[in-house]
């Protein structure tokens, strides 16, 4: 088990590093000027040329690379183009917001999936099964700004009961996340299905059923525990649909997360804040799916990584 | 073959929802001939009308027919989506298979590269890919297929590795067959139904990704008509107008609808092991009739 | 020569008195609506600044509504678009009109308690001038602001610049305090504003709120009325308007036109739309053949259906038709140019834009429906325009598309991400690829000036100016030039109004609609007020506690 | 003395693509507490769905058609055809006074349990005790099935255990509750003959010491020499033949149990030459056969055997299903 923590950090350094190198020359590829930007479009081009001498954007390509790499080995990732705010603390705060956002999400979407794909597993071909699938394919095809802004309206505008932008008090999590959350459900709740029927029809089901357990052990203890294992990765993969899709979620009600800051900072091309924001984003994910390699030899008594 | 189709109409959903599909295809194919309005033809005195006999889901913002713009729509959403799902299925299925296959270093930094291609945010990859392939659907194709590679990839990759212990590979390697034969022959028979279940689940994560495209501008080109990006510019009217959405809501969902049932299908028919539970269906009807009181 | 001094004391002493005239028709039409009530908190959700908050680096006015309301210019635009002086009190021209000196208003202090005097607004414009800040270009042939005395500061000019005034009201030339200044440095002031407003600005999370308290040692006595003011950044619209239904915050600022009917049936909202300086228009590439030919042109005005598309794109009151090239109502020196009997300039006339074009030599000849050029090729354009980033952007180049197909020029339309945009429409005339490009140009002094010099002027084609259209003409450079430097104000308003003539006849540009701002507020909100330049002050605002707490809002 | 378990006219269907099969097609046997009673039959003969029809385990596509399963359990004689397949009563008999073992130890077991957790649960299934008692009877069964350093052994996975460790954990598991009828599902089939000897042996002892029987299933008939007091042969969804153990070896009355026991090489003794094989395969389970259905492939096959079905007939101890034997000319007996 350490070793396998241990490769991966070594990686998660070695990604972040390519991961910068690659998003500087992206982002030099790709045409849009942040000082134009910031000039508008009427602004005379002398104008533009002050912006880019005062904000040192004129440096030769490789002088910019070779410092902004030299500051992050030393932690410090630079400063935002326009506001001059040191990018860390722009960027910190707002991992805490879309962590919060995208886990409870996920908290939400897995335990939906797991108990509606276990019954529709039990009754398979029957009506539940049926309604299960229509439900999740509804949830699948319904685009998350639809639900969100529905909900918006519903709940918070007509029937007033809950809030609807920012995140000051826990009532503000509560749309935000069924939006996010119901449609990563639809999603899991299919996976979960194909799992459990797959787990269902193995032999140690019949063991269990002939030592005399009862339905509901069978399916939620023998079954349901070995289902776990495919599931577990399927979920791993799902983290990644659930932190893209909370850059929706985030623009629609006013959810001052890391996801709407990045999709902001490519269009207004603030370099800095784009890789920082960027490189957490990947940061987080890695470390997710080691979470999840983790939480797979926990469930897999038969794979080890020592 | 032959077979294939007796097993698979022997299910009425699958052959219902086959027949859908099938439909939506054809739709796909000939919708120049069947849309009812002129899907272009902009008639601003009676923009935003709601669903009336003369138009089945009203008017748009510049008064073209919603429906026949659903229509044409249908040709272009699945061409893009169909080919997409090939783009990320020709690239992604051999290259998991060979690193499931091989392992060692090859694996490692593949399976590293796809995991920062999942978080990749794909609006940065939709600019780089505009810029390249310039906003054409070919851009847009592109994107969406490289945003579906990793999953792809981690698929075949996922089956190839569980495939390398079955003893029937290990007797084809004792009987000296190389790899690229093995996998050919062995492998890939068993990838094409985890495959497919993927395809079609990915469907609608297209459409959405693309009407995601369309918010920031860089998607179908207007005034071609496309699911995602009609779905986007009904958003802003979705209280005021909001009869606007259920045209592309109701095509896009039942074009998932019968691909995710088909695809269900498709893996129980060709899945040995699902095979036998599938005929569950008829049993409770049979069952039920000569069963015990 | 004197008489010209004394008409620019006359000119001077009128608009004070009118603007003082104004200034009681606020106070009086609250006097109506009841006392004003001290205290309260004021939330409102505006789009929020895409920048830094630092006035030497700004030009989008997300940025300039957060400090308006703690960094005050010397003299400001009101509703009517007419100079009303604040932190200076008068101000007189010299007799070469170089030299211009300002009375300023005394018992002044900053937040951080240092004094404002006529070295802080020496400092601030010399400075201005040394680190090159993005509205020095604004205070054209500005040389150096000197102190002549306590309270009386000289701006010293090369050449006389008749738009000093109005540009002075532009909001990034707020007076900051030079102290903050050089301890925070640039830096510093992008995340905080230190000036002499009503309120002091204690809070900044980029992206989140700004907030700003109550300045009580504030030199107009009685005011501010409020406590506190918080400003959420909400960037979607229709979070926005439902936030506003819902009274989790006062006012909202650009709700989306299709809400407008709407919230119009609600008691508890009022909504006001104005018109905005901001005008949409096509760029025409003159070095494309057949834009350099006026008549093209003109037909391809004469082809839009303006009313149309007011009606459509933004619900009828989002915008009106264009009544005058480029200018519109908040814009000093602006006359409607329509003749009688048209709805709008280049009125929506297919058969006439159809005979225009067989006038310039392209028709239909094989009858395929679309238009050829004499040697017979078929006329075809690509239509570059953003989508997002002015309201109404992509519907409207989907109409152009619509409009222009309908009379055989087919369109085609490349919709760009704005970044990749901006810098595509800016190169040089040779590099330059497009054909026809949607922008739109506002004017934030609400002064020609800007427009005539840097649009529509021979020196200006891109990439020196804003010139996109490498259009020019001598008599349009001519009334510019002379316009520029005079300083007479009816003499400057007839120049304006042949330059628009002119436009009108070279058509260089195809022109579309006018934008309108639109401002949200609950009924309970009283006294913030809306101007065309896009700003939304709510220094004077105050709260009707009763009239909320019956709309059961609490905070 | 009424027997242990007594089937009568069993019927158990299964749906497939070609139509209804009858892979049990009205089998009726009885088994004597205390005595063990054999099943052979070819594989697909119907064996392993009758044992399961027994506990009421038959998934979907096959249900039980009709027929009676007569319990003599603890309390009364119930038949468990009619009881709610998985209520409350039908799983106390579950592991409780019926227990099963089966064929594939590699998959019966769950993988992602300890042995030890499965048994307690077996065992806490049906009688209430706290955990450590519990334990303490779980690692006492796997002793008292020859499993060495049970206490170690308890916290291992399946996959940690040979094939051999793993059946006899299987047995442990079902003997715990200690039940009046094991059913064994052709439990040494898996395992390679040194290890199929000792778990046989096993099972020898615990005959001497449990009062309870035992139904064992499978196609070897060397296994049935050595365990079963009485046996039925099974063809095709039916019983053909059912008598002691003695009687059927020595003197075997249907057709198809002579071939099976002239191609078995274990039983063939001093020289013979070449194992003798049973021409023809068994008939499709959709296909509708008039008549005995081992009729196409039977050496003495009668006009009559194509029309009727031959019952099974015979005195007490020794019946056979077929028409040679219905009218007890013993010189046509020899003469075969």
């Amino acid at each position: 088990m350490p070793r396998l923590i241990l490769s991966r950090l070594v990686f998660m350094v070695l990604a972040g590093f390519l991961l910068l190198s690659f998003l500087f020359a992206l982002f030099h590829m790709i045409p849009g000027d942040p000082a134009r930007l910031m000039a508008g479009d009427n602004a005379p081009e002398e104008l533009v040329q002050s912006i880019r001498r005062a904000y040192g954007f004129d440096q030769p390509l490789h002088v910019q690379y070779l410092s902004y790499m030299q500051r992050v080995l030393m932690g410090d990732f630079g400063v935002s183009n326009y506001t001059r705010q040191p990018v860390l603390e722009v960027v910190l705060p707002r991992i805490g917001n879309t962590a919060a956002l995208a886990g409870c999400a996920m908290l939400f979407a897995m335990t939906v999936s797991l108990i509606l794909g276990s019954f529709s597993a039990m009754f398979w071909g029957g009506p539940v099964d049926k309604g299960v699938t229509a439900f999740s394919l509804v949830g699948i095809c319904t685009p998350v700004f639809v639900t969100g802004i529905i909900g918006i309206y519903l709940f918070g505008v007509y029937l007033r009961w809950l809030p609807i932008g920012g995140m000051s008090s826990w009532q503000h999590f509560i749309l935000p996340v069924l939006t996010l959350g119901a449609y990563q459900a639809a999603m899991f709740t299919r996976m979960v299905r194909s799992c459990m029927v797959d787990a269902l029809g193995r032999d140690f089901i019949t063991t269990a059923r002939a030592k005399g357990a009862p339905e509901r052990r069978v399916v939620f203890h023998h079954a349901l525990r070995n289902a776990l294992l495919p599931i577990i990765t399927l979920f791993g993969l799902g983290v990644g649909h659930t932190l893209g899709g909370s850059v929706v979620t985030e623009t629609i009600f006013n959810w001052p997360g890391l996801g709407r800051l990045m999709v902001d900072s490519i269009l207004t091309r603030d370099l800095p804040v784009m890789q920082g924001a960027i490189f957490f984003f990947a940061m987080i994910f890695i470390l997710v799916n080691l979470l999840v390699d983790i939480l797979y030899t926990w469930a897999d008594p038969r794979v080890s990584y020592d | 073959m032959r077979k294939f189709f007796r097993d698979f109409s022997r299910d009425p959903v699958a052959l219902v929802f086959g027949l859908i599909l099938l439909g939506i295809y054809i739709v796909a194919i000939t919708a120049q001939w069947i849309a009812p309005g002129d899907p272009f033809e902009t008639n601003l005195r009676n923009g935003m009308q709601p669903p009336s006999w003369e138009h089945w889901f009203g008017t748009d913002q510049f008064g073209r027919d919603v429906l026949s713009r659903v229509i044409l729509a249908t040709q272009v959403t699945a061409r893009l989506t169909t080919l997409a799902i090939l783009f990320a299925v020709v690239l992604g299925v051999p290259i998991g298979m060979m690193v499931g296959y091989h392992g060692g270093l090859a694996d490692a930094i593949v399976m590293r590269i796809t995991d920062i291609m999942l978080i990749f945010p794909m609006i940065m990859l939709a600019i780089v890919i505009v810029v390249i392939a310039g906003p054409s659907e070919r851009g847009v194709i592109i994107a969406l297929g490289l945003s579906q590679l990793p999953e792809m990839i981690r698929i075949s990759r996922g089956v190839t590795l569980s495939l390398k212990e079955e003893l029937y590979v290990e007797a084809a390697v004792a009987a000296g067959a190389r790899w690229p034969w093995i996998l050919r022959r062995h492998v890939w028979p068993n990838i094409s139904t985890p495959i497919i279940v993927q395809a079609t689940l990915t469907l609608p994560v297209f459409v959405l990704n693309a009407s995601a495209l369309s918010y920031l501008g860089l998607g179908v080109q207007p005034p071609t008509p496309e699911w995602g990006q009609m779905l986007n510019e009904a958003k802003d009217f979705l209280i005021n107008a909001p009869y606007l959405i259920i045209g592309p809501s109701v095509a896009l969902f039942l074009f998932v609808l019968s691909a995710n049932l088909v695809g269900d299908a498709l893996q129980e028919t060709l899945n040995p092991r699902t095979k036998s539970r599938r005929i569950t269906r008829r049993f409770y009807r049979v069952s039920r009739k000569s069963a015990l009181s | 020569m004197k008489t010209k001094h004394h008409s620019r004391r006359r000119a001077a002493a009128r608009l004070t008195g009118a603007s003082m005239l104004v200034a009681a028709g606020i106070v009086s039409a609250t006097a109506q609506e009841g006392e004003p009530q001290y205290g309260g908190q004021l939330i409102y959700a505006q789009s929020g600044e895409k920048f830094s908050l630092f006035p030497g680096r700004n030009t989008d006015n997300g940025a300039q509504d957060v400090w308006l309301n703690a960094c005050e210019n010397l003299v400001e635009l009101n509703e009517e678009s007419e100079i009303v002086p604040v932190l200076a009190e008068s101000w007189e021209t010299s007799e070469d009109e170089k030299t211009v000196t300002f009375k300023l208003r005394e018992g002044v202090e900053f937040h951080d308690g240092t004094p404002f005097d006529a070295e802080a607004v020496a400092f601030v414009f010399n400075e201005a001038k040394a680190q090159d800040f993005i509205y020095i270009s604004l205070l054209e042939g500005f040389d150096r602001a000197e102190a002549v005395s306590e309270h009386e500061v000289a701006f010293h000019l090369e050449a006389p610049f008749a738009a000093l005034i109005p540009n002075l009201a532009y909001r990034p030339l707020c007076i900051f305090s030079p102290t903050a200044y050089q301890e925070l440095g640039e830096e510093g002031m992008a995340t905080q504003i230190v000036g002499t407003g009503p309120f002091r600005h204690t809070d900044w999370v980029k992206g989140e709120y700004v907030l700003f308290e109550r300045n009580d040692n504030y030199w107009k006595e009685g005011l501010p009325y409020l406590d506190s003011i918080k400003m959420v950044v909400v960037p979607d619209p229709s979070t926005r308007t439902a936030m506003l239904e819902r009274g989790e915050v006062d006012r909202a600022v650009s709700l989306s036109d299709f809400d407008i009917p709407r919230l119009e049936l609600n008691e508890n909202i009022r909504v006001r739309t104005v018109p905005s300086t901001r005008q949409f228009y096509v760029v025409l590439n003159h070095m494309v053949e057949p834009f350099d030919d006026v008549l093209v042109r003109r037909a391809l005005n004469h082809a839009i259906d303006k009313v149309g598309m007011v009606q459509a794109v933004f619900a009828g009151s989002g915008a009106t038709v264009p009544k005058a090239p480029t200018l519109s109502e908040g814009v000093y020196g602006y006359q409607d140019m329509r003749q009688e009997g048209e709805d709008s300039i280049f009125p929506y006339d297919p058969e006439m834009a159809q005979s225009l074009l067989q006038e310039a030599g392209y028709e239909d000849r094989d009858g395929d429906g679309t238009i050829e050029n004499a040697d017979g090729e078929d006329l075809a354009f690509t239509l570059w325009t953003r989508k997002g980033s002015t309201k109404g952007d992509y519907q409207v180049a989907q109409l152009l598309q619509s409009f222009l197909g309908e009379i055989g020029i087919p369109i085609e339309l490349v919709v760009m991400e704005a970044a990749a945009f901006s810098s595509a429409v800016s190169q040089a005339p040779d590099d330059a690829e497009y054909e026809m490009a949607l922008l739109s140009w506002g004017i934030p002094t609400a002064d020609p000036d800007e427009p005539m010099m840097y649009f529509t002027h021979t020196k200006a084609w891109k990439p020196a100016g804003a010139n996109r259209m490498f259009f020019s003409s001598e008599e349009l450079d001519r009334l510019a030039d002379a316009a520029h430097t005079e300083t007479d104000e009816d003499e400057r308003k007839e120049l304006t109004r042949q330059w628009m003539a002119q436009l009108l006849e070279e058509a260089p540009v195809i022109y579309l609609p006018t934008l309108h701002l639109s401002l949200g507020t609950r009924s309970y909100v009283h006294g913030d007020r809306i101007l065309a330049v896009d700003n939304y002050p709510a220094t004077e605002a105050w709260i009707d506690h009763e009239e909320m707490q019956r709309q059961g809002i609490s905070r | 003395m009424s027997p242990l378990l007594e089937v009568r006219g069993l019927r158990v269907n299964f749906l497939t693509d070609r139509g209804i099969a009858r892979a049990v097609d009205g089998v009726s046997f009885s088994i004597e507490s205390g005595r063990t009673l054999g099943v052979v039959g070819e594989s697909g003969c119907g064996k392993s769905v009758t044992s399961r029809a027994i506990l009421r385990l038959v998934d979907p596509p096959g249900w039980i058609e009709s027929g009676e399963i007569l319990f003599a359990g603890r309390e009364r004689r119930e038949d468990l055809v009619k009881l709610p397949a998985n209520g409350r009563r039908m799983r106390a008999i579950r592991g409780g006074e019926i227990a099963m073992i089966f064929q594939e130890p590699m998959t019966a077991l769950n993988p992602v349990f300890t042995i030890g957790d499965q048994t307690v649960e077996a065992l806490r299934l049906h009688r209430s005790m706290p955990a450590a008692e519990a334990r303490e009877r779980a690692v006492a069964a796997f002793a008292s099935v020859g499993i060495p350093a049970p206490e170690q052994r308890f916290r291992e996975y399946p996959h940690q255990l040979s094939g051999g460790m793993r059946q006899r954990a299987m047995i442990a598991m079902a003997m715990i509750c200690n039940p009046q009828l094991l059913i064994a599902d052709e439990p040494t089939t898996a395992l390679d003959v040194t290890i199929q000897a000792q778990v046989l042996d096993l099972m020898n002892e615990m005959r001497q010491q449990f009062d309870g029987s035992i139904l064992f299933i499978t196609h070897d008939l060397g296994v049935i020499a050595g365990m079963a007091d009485d046996v039925i042969v099974m063809y095709r969804g039916k019983v053909v033949e059912s008598a002691p153990v003695r009687d059927l070896f020595r003197q075997p009355r249907h057709p198809y149990t002579r071939g099976l026991l002239r191609s078995a090489p274990s039983l063939v003794k001093g020289n013979r030459e070449k194992l003798e094989a049973i021409e023809g395969t068994v008939p499709q389970p959709t296909e509708h056969i008039r008549g005995c259905a081992f009729a196409p492939r039977c050496a003495h096959v009668m006009p009559r055997c194509r029309e009727t079905v031959p019952a099974l007939a015979g005195g007490e101890q020794h019946r056979a299903a077929c028409f040679l034997h219905h009218d007890e000319t013993e010189e046509m007996y020899d003469a075969v």
